[in-house]
């Protein structure tokens, strides 16, 4: 084996401020080696990678890089551009694509030289399409790439790092995005490529296709490797155990009588310009005591629908009901008064103001009510004794209610926003995606709580991309696909994929 | 390799003593055109000090100078707290000063305590309209308020030339382009016999005052803080953004035209197309100086106008070209825009690791 | 010693109508009669302050213009009675210290527009100008009524290009009129005599002489001297006199405050003889130009 | 003259593209700046410093393309004012535009004044003369409006063309492109964001100061305190309307140089009946308007306005 090594991370260390986020973590990778790195929220996973790739510069370790001749050789720390020609290749956790260019201007990027008065456009498509003929990854290559859908742009990522001839991949949650299909079709493709020698990096929540497909896992907690196991030796049980270091609590559903209607969409239609986040006449009905799960891949129209629900977007036709009372003008205020509690999609964006503090975000949806402020004054003490009340019994933990929201976890802001939204006795709860990036201990609590409040006599609207979140969770299952809705009955992850996939069977 | 990091503290010293400092450094580089033009350095500096506080007159004329800059500066401060861009505070200053006359030179002849507020609050409304409008094109229709606050600048000067030779135009005036002067009991009280300074001055510092109280403790304030500081988040929250915006608008459109109001009816006596020598883009460098804060915009005022006092005022003591006044504040603005970016941010340097050792 | 002597200027000295004044202050510099400190570009807002630092400083004799500011200036002066204050002004003089003066240059913009009119063959002359103030207005409708006097039928193109300072736009307006068929330029901006030199079309000067600049361009210039003002006025503040005075008539012809230059080489013979017959009445006091403040207007 | 005629004329249009080579050049420069996504509020103040060291450098002895040079390099220093505090420092864009446009002005007129402190009329300088070119001036309409121009002109159409042919056929282009719209984009494929961007502001600058250098050494030959006279700002307005693309952005401050020749032509006309400040403020209000309805449809540099740091999230 020890021929064969392509990359080895020694003792690399990085701090932020005062978190720790790694901690002297070394890793071998292998030719042909899928690598599978795993770990909670902020166990350091994206950080390692990073200054792997140049973006962040360590403050203590090293890299060597195999050449293409195999000599292990010291990689320039802090510069991206040595990380490529060293043969790395990275996909980041979140795209970095630019909108306004072609596919093919955002693979070629970077790789042609800058001054140059000519571009040798014909010979730069000749080969993106031998990769992609190659790999079976394809993407249209003329089209802007913020018309693309998202599995679309995940495969201009990929076809990015290959373009250059990457003899080391590294993918950070590569799947987050795609249908089960589809990445299974990615996985497949990947490994036919490290038949070519190709080593790969990847990092996942879904230990599903962890098991599937990596031949070796790492796991990462706090920022120190806690261990290294061979796939063939590993069931969930022992990776989740070595991730947070204790058995994971399993969530309890009970089986519960659906209520009266406490929300229901008659013929909602949508039209975006883009048409890629449009609905198409909607009919829904979630009742008290139900959870409705809403599954579907990203960009089919799950946000407009979240949209109109939060009151951001008016439908151009078609009516809203909630509690049995039509609402004639959504907007955000309305649908709150009206009992709908939100919990938005992108918390950092749409559900807290960071640069606010945690004690004001706990307030910010009911500025109006007499116990928060008098007169148009706001009322301190109560603010203050709330954010206490809050903080306590929703397990918000961070620099104090008087800190910027900002500097909290990704978990505590959502603990922060489902305190909100609890506080408030909704009568419809929207869950968009409420445990994307979360970890396991976070997310069993959310899971905990939307549990709760369906046992409350709520109902709730569960919008996610991850199927096992919805099977784990609701009573029944809607596939979203091109902004039209169809109900499903089965819930045979093959069924429900092929219908996310917008097939008709 | 430099990096830039956040600082995850700044200290005390760092927020208060910063600011000075880079002040003082750019005092210092103004030695530099001082010495290019012949000057004795330590006389001109000493001039300059003089200048400021060399007397109860220099002084008050400072605060003269100080007063509109305190106005522009909160109108700039509150807009751009909520990320509305008003870099109109020049014509919505003379949107102020046209009410002032119009409604001050004759127009009614009442009682001081009646006209003096009328022309206050008439200003304020004139200015806040001027801001209604690019409002109005960013919340309809999505017109960037940068280029539409900036364009209506010359528009409005423009208009007032019209005004100064016809509607506006003094008979008295001899045919020269300037308005009546405001009724006598319509000027703002002076605060000092035989010295400029006004009670424009007094009602800055008040509004100053009230603007802090306001964004701090106040629904309102929250408001627009949330929206300047994460319009989506507001707006999923159920606060009404372009409400908010609107409403900011109004106040900043109507802070700049008591701008306009203090330098007419406490200074001027009328209006005449140079009425400002470009105070409302100077309330921007105010309000950036002071970090949007309401009682920072005083200091920074005060800073600002002492600066061009004092530099002018040497100028002439020594003989060297008057522009050198704006050259220094402009220096200052921008060594002390440097200071606070080196308060918020930590420069370190790493050595760029060639391998391993 | 000498007379300490400030001048306030609102724009800068290249100005023409300051630079006349800035001409005469430095003559009397250089001629060891005054010590002379100046600042250039005041706006208005400041005038005042620095009108009241020179002041304080001592200063003896104080020059300037006061057109934007004239109530806060006569303040100034009835705080510092010990200072002489000769300044340009739309009002009239207030005892003790406050004294006026204007570009009382309508008599040899008259004579100007006669040389004007006589040289157009096109009949249309244009004018370019800055503001439509009255000190403008006034040298202009002089200039007009002269060349009528000549020549009944000749029509004016008039634009203002409001902006003291953008000689590329001053240039701009010139070259339409000139598409429009004028054949002689009033060049009240500088760059009209330019658009002038470019077009081979002839230009007529106004206060200060620029045929140096233009050759075989400027028919004739009004010129205004403010020696014969400024000079006065420092003898009196020397001599301890200085009064509350108009000054304004001092730039007169009569008293060498204004004057035509001609070039011959560009005149025609009768035409000046002409002209110099007016002069001479105008200086015998036989005949008076009439002074017109109003905006000066396109004919149709 | 009626307006037809007017129109029909070819001084009128000559003079339009005169009126618009300052703002050709501007437009160009602020473009050039937003693409990489930095708004630069500096131009007004630039053009100030191009207009007066490129004056400058010909009175002294330059000659008149080294009075070129000098002004772009003045134009590009002031740029790397701006870039830095912008760009690394990722400070306030507006603000330090204002800044920029204070600091260059000031130092403009201050350096005028201290070299020149006693003239009572501006030197001037033998400028750019119109070129002229034998055959191509004698196309009847065409020749006069396009050739009989100065080599100031040919170079803002040349500029026109370089600005387009850089962004749409060539790798920096589309690194440019990118910047603007994602840095991150740039950095994951080994590119500086800051080296793009900082270059892209001074060369934009460079060009602005062109704008200025034309004042003083093609449409006039002399400097004056003030003669920019908004026209860096108008530049400002014309990027938004011209969405951001070079072909536009030449059309816009046609249309605006048209305008203005119009204007100046018209007001002569009817000055009498019509106040002159209808016709200085209309090409105001038209930007105005003509924003009001690019504003729905234009497509932003979407990173205008944010700064990035390196290794920060
Ligand atoms: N640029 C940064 N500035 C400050 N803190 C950072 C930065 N990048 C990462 N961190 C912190 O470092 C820790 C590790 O973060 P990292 O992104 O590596 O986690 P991860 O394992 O990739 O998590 P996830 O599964 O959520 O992607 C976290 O506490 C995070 O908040
Ligand atoms: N013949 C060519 N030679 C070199 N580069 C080209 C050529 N044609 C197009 N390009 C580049 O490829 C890019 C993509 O071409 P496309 O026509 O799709 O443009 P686009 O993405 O719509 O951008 P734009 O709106 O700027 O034209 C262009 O922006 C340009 O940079
Ligand atoms: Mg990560
Ligand atoms: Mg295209």
């Amino acid at each position: 084996m020890t021929e064969s090594k392509v990359l080895s991370l020694n003792a690399l260390s990085k701090r932020f401020g005062s978190v720790v986020a790694n901690d002297a973590v070394s890793l071998d990778l292998h030719r042909g080696e899928v690598l599978a790195l795993l770990g909670e929220n902020g166990a350091g996973k994206t950080t390692l990678m990073n200054m792997l790739f140049g973006h962040y510069m360590p403050d203590g370790g090293s890299i060597d890089v195999a050449s293409p001749k195999g000599e292990m050789q010291p990689l320039t720390l802090g510069h991206p551009q040595a990380a490529l020609s060293a043969g790395i290749g990275m996909v980041h956790q979140h795209f970095t694509l630019a909108e306004n260019l072609s596919a093919l201007n955002n693979i070629t990027l970077g790789s042609e030289p800058l001054f140059a008065l000519r571009r040798d456009r014909a010979g730069a498509r000749a080969k993106v399409q031998g990769v992609m003929d190659r790999t079976g990854l394809v993407a249209p290559l003329d089209t802007p790439v913020g018309k693309l859908s998202v599995g679309e742009r995940q495969r201009v990522e990929i076809l990015k790092a290959l373009y250059r001839d990457a003899r080391i991949l590294v993918l950070d949650e590569p799947t987050a995005v795609l249908t089960p299909q589809e990445a299974d079709t990615l996985f497949e493709n990947i490994g036919a490529m490290t038949g070519d020698g190709l080593a790969v990096i990847f990092i996942s929540h879904k230990l599903r296709e962890v098991l599937a497909f990596s031949h070796r896992i790492a796991v990462l907690r706090h920022g120190t490797k806690v261990g290294e196991i061979a796939t063939s030796d590993a069931d969930e049980r022992v990776i989740a155990r070595m991730m947070v270091g204790e058995d994971t609590p399993v969530t309890q559903r009970d089986a519960m009588t659906p209520g009266a209607p406490v929300l229901t969409l008659s013929g909602i239609s949508v039209r975006n310009p883009s048409a890629r986040d449009s609905l198409t006449d909607v009919n829904l009905t979630v009742q008290a005591h139900e959870i409705l799960g809403i599954a579907g891949v990203s960009g089919n129209g799950q946000s407009a629908l979240a949209s109109v629900i939060s009151g951001l977007r008016r439908p151009d036709s078609g009516s809203i009901q909630v509690d049995g009372d039509e609402i004639l003008h959504p907007d955000p205020k309305t649908m709150i008064k009206a009992g709908v509690g939100r919990i938005p999609e992108d918390r950092h964006h749409d559900g807290i103001v960071g640069a606010m503090s945690v004690a004001e975000n706990m307030i910010i949806e009911r500025l109006d009510d007499p116990e928060v402020q008098t007169n148009g004054l706001l009322n301190r003490s109560a603010m203050a004794a709330n954010a206490d009340r809050l903080s306590q019994a929703y397990d918000v933990r961070g620099p104090g209610i008087n800190a910027r929201a900002r500097l909290l976890s990704g978990g505590n802001i959502q603990k922060l926003i489902l305190a909100r939204v609890f506080e408030q006795g909704a009568r419809l709860i929207l869950a968009n995606q409420p445990i994307r990036g979360l970890d396991m201990g976070a997310a069993a609590e959310v899971s905990r709580r939307l549990l709760e409040a369906r046992a409350g006599g709520a109902g709730v609207l569960l919008i996610s991309e991850d199927l096992d979140e919805i099977l784990g969770l609701a009573d029944r299952i809607m596939v979203i696909h091109d902004g039209q809705l169809t109900e499903v009955t089965s819930r045979n992850r093959e069924d429900i994929g092929l219908k996310m996939a917008g097939e008709h069977t | 390799m430099i990096r830039i990091e956040p600082r995850t503290a700044p200290g005390r010293w760092m927020t208060l003593g910063v600011p000075v400092l880079s002040a003082v450094i750019a005092l210092a580089l103004a030695a530099i055109p001082l010495a290019l033009a012949g000057a004795d350095i330590t006389v001109a500096y000493g001039e300059m000090v003089k200048g400021v506080f060399g007397s109860v007159f220099a002084f008050s004329e400072m605060l003269t100078r100080a007063t509109p800059l305190m106005f522009t500066g909160l109108a700039a401060a509150l807009a751009f707290r909520a990320k509305l861009w008003n870099i109109g505070a020049e014509g919505q200053l003379y949107l102020g000063a046209m009410a002032a006359v119009a409604i001050g030179a004759g127009a009614v002849d009442i009682p001081g305590i009646f006209l003096v507020p009328l022309i206050v609050i008439l200003g304020a409304a004139a200015g806040a309209a001027g801001m209604a409008v690019p409002a109005l094109l960013k919340t309809r229709f999505g017109a960037d308020e940068v280029v539409t606050t900036l364009l209506l600048n010359f528009i409005i000067l423009i208009f007032v030339q019209m005004m100064l030779e016809g509607a506006l135009k003094d008979p008295m005036s001899l045919g020269w382009p300037q308005s009546a002067p405001v009724l006598d009991q319509g000027m703002l009280p002076q605060l000092m016999p035989r010295m400029r300074v006004h009670s424009g001055l007094i009602l800055a510092l008040v509004l100053a005052g009230i603007a802090q109280f306001m964004l701090a403790r106040s629904v309102w304030g929250f408001r627009l803080r949330a929206v300047g500081e994460n319009a989506a988040a507001a707006r999923h929250a159920g606060i009404g953004v372009n409400r908010s915006l609107f409403g900011v608008a109004i106040l900043s459109g109507g802070l700049a035209g008591l701008a306009g109001v203090s330098e007419v009816a406490g200074l001027k006596g009328y209006l005449t197309a140079d009425l400002s020598p470009g105070f409302g883009y100077t309330g921007i460098v105010v309000a950036m100086l002071a970090g949007l804060s309401p009682v920072g915009v005083v200091i920074s005022a005060l800073f600002i106008a002492s600066v061009f006092v004092g530099a002018d005022s040497m100028s002439r003591a020594i003989g060297v070209s008057s522009y050198l006044a704006d050259l220094v504040v402009s220096m200052s603005l921008l060594c002390v825009l440097i200071g606070g970016f080196v308060a918020r941010y930590r420069i370190t340097r790493t050595k760029t690791a060639e391998g391993v050792a | 010693g000498n007379v300490k002597v400030a001048a306030i200027y609102t724009l800068p000295v290249e100005q023409q109508w300051i630079s006349r004044i800035h001409l005469a202050l430095n003559a009397a510099k250089d001629r060891g009669e005054i010590d002379y400190v100046f600042s250039e570009n005041v706006a208005n807002t400041d005038y005042e302050r620095v009108m009241r630092e020179y002041a304080e400083q001592g200063v003896q004799l104080v020059v300037g213009e006061v057109f934007g500011l004239e109530r806060a200036a006569r303040k100034v002066a009835a705080d510092y009675p010990e200072t002489a204050f000769l300044m340009g002004s739309s009002f009239g003089a207030v005892a003790p210290n406050f004294s006026v003066f204007d570009n009382w240059i309508h008599e040899p913009s008259y004579l100007s527009g006669m040389v004007a009119g006589a040289a157009t063959e096109s009949n249309v002359i244009g004018m370019v100008g800055g503001y439509a103030i009255p000190e403008v207005n006034r040298l202009m409708n002089a200039f007009m009524e002269g060349a009528r006097a000549v020549n009944p039928d000749v029509k004016f193109l008039v634009n203002f290009i409001d902006s003291w300072y953008d000689p590329p736009k001053a240039k701009e307006s010139a070259f339409a009129m000139m598409d429009a068929g004028a054949d002689i330029m009033f060049a009240e901006r500088f760059g009209v005599a330019d658009a002038a030199v470019e077009r081979g079309v002839k230009a007529v000067g106004n206060v200060i002489d620029t045929s140096g600049d233009y050759p075989n361009t400027i028919l004739t210039s009004a010129l205004w001297h403010m020696e014969p003002t400024i000079d006065r006025a420092i003898a009196a503040v020397a001599g301890g006199t200085f009064e509350a005075a108009d000054y304004g008539q001092y730039s007169f012809m009569g008293y060498g405050g204004g004057s035509l230059v001609v070039d011959k080489t560009l005149v025609p013979a009768e035409v000046l003889t002409k002209v110099e017959e007016t002069e001479k009445s105008i200086m015998e006091g036989m005949f008076r130009v009439n002074v017109n403040d109003e905006r000066p207007v396109s004919d149709k | 003259m009626d307006i037809l005629q007017i129109l029909l004329s070819e001084s009128f249009w000559a003079a339009s593209l005169r009126i618009a080579t300052p703002l050709i050049f501007g437009v160009m420069g602020a473009l050039l700046c937003e693409k990489s996504g930095v708004l630069n509020l500096g131009i007004e103040g630039i053009f100030a410093a191009g207009a007066m060291c490129g004056w400058m450098a010909v009175w002294l002895g330059a000659g008149l393309w080294g009075g070129v040079l000098i002004a772009a390099l003045a134009g590009a220093f002031f740029g790397l004012i701006h870039g830095i505090l912008t760009v690394p420092l990722g400070l306030s864009q507006h603000v330090s535009g204002l800044g920029v446009t204070l600091f260059a002005t000031s130092l403009s007129y201050f350096t005028y004044r201290t070299a020149l402190p006693n003239v009572s009329s501006p030197p001037r300088i033998e400028p750019f003369r119109a070129l002229d070119i034998p055959l191509l001036s004698d196309i009847p309409f065409l020749g006069p409006v396009l050739f009989q121009q100065t080599a100031m002109t040919m170079l803002a159409l040349l500029v026109v063309g370089l600005v387009w042919y850089v962004l749409n056929r060539t790798a920096l282009g589309v690194a440019l492109k990118a910047v603007g719209d994602n840095p991150d984009s740039v950095d994951a494929q080994g590119l500086s964001v800051y080296g793009l961007r900082i270059g892209a502001v001074m060369v934009g600058s460079a060009l602005m100061a062109l704008g200025g250098a034309f004042l003083t050494m093609s449409a006039f030959d002399a400097f004056f305190f003030g003669m920019v006279n908004g026209r860096g700002w108008i530049c400002i307005a014309l990027v938004i309307f011209a969405s951001w693309k070079p072909g536009k952005a030449l059309l816009g401050a046609l249309l605006f140089g048209a305008f203005d020749a119009l204007q100046v032509r018209l007001q002569t006309e009817v000055g009498a009946m019509v106040p002159g400040q209808v016709f200085l403020m209309a090409p105001y209000v038209l930007s105005i308007f003509a924003l009001v309805v690019a504003a729905r449809k234009a497509e932003y540099p979407r990173a205008l306005l944010t700064p990035w740091f390196k290794g920060q999230r």
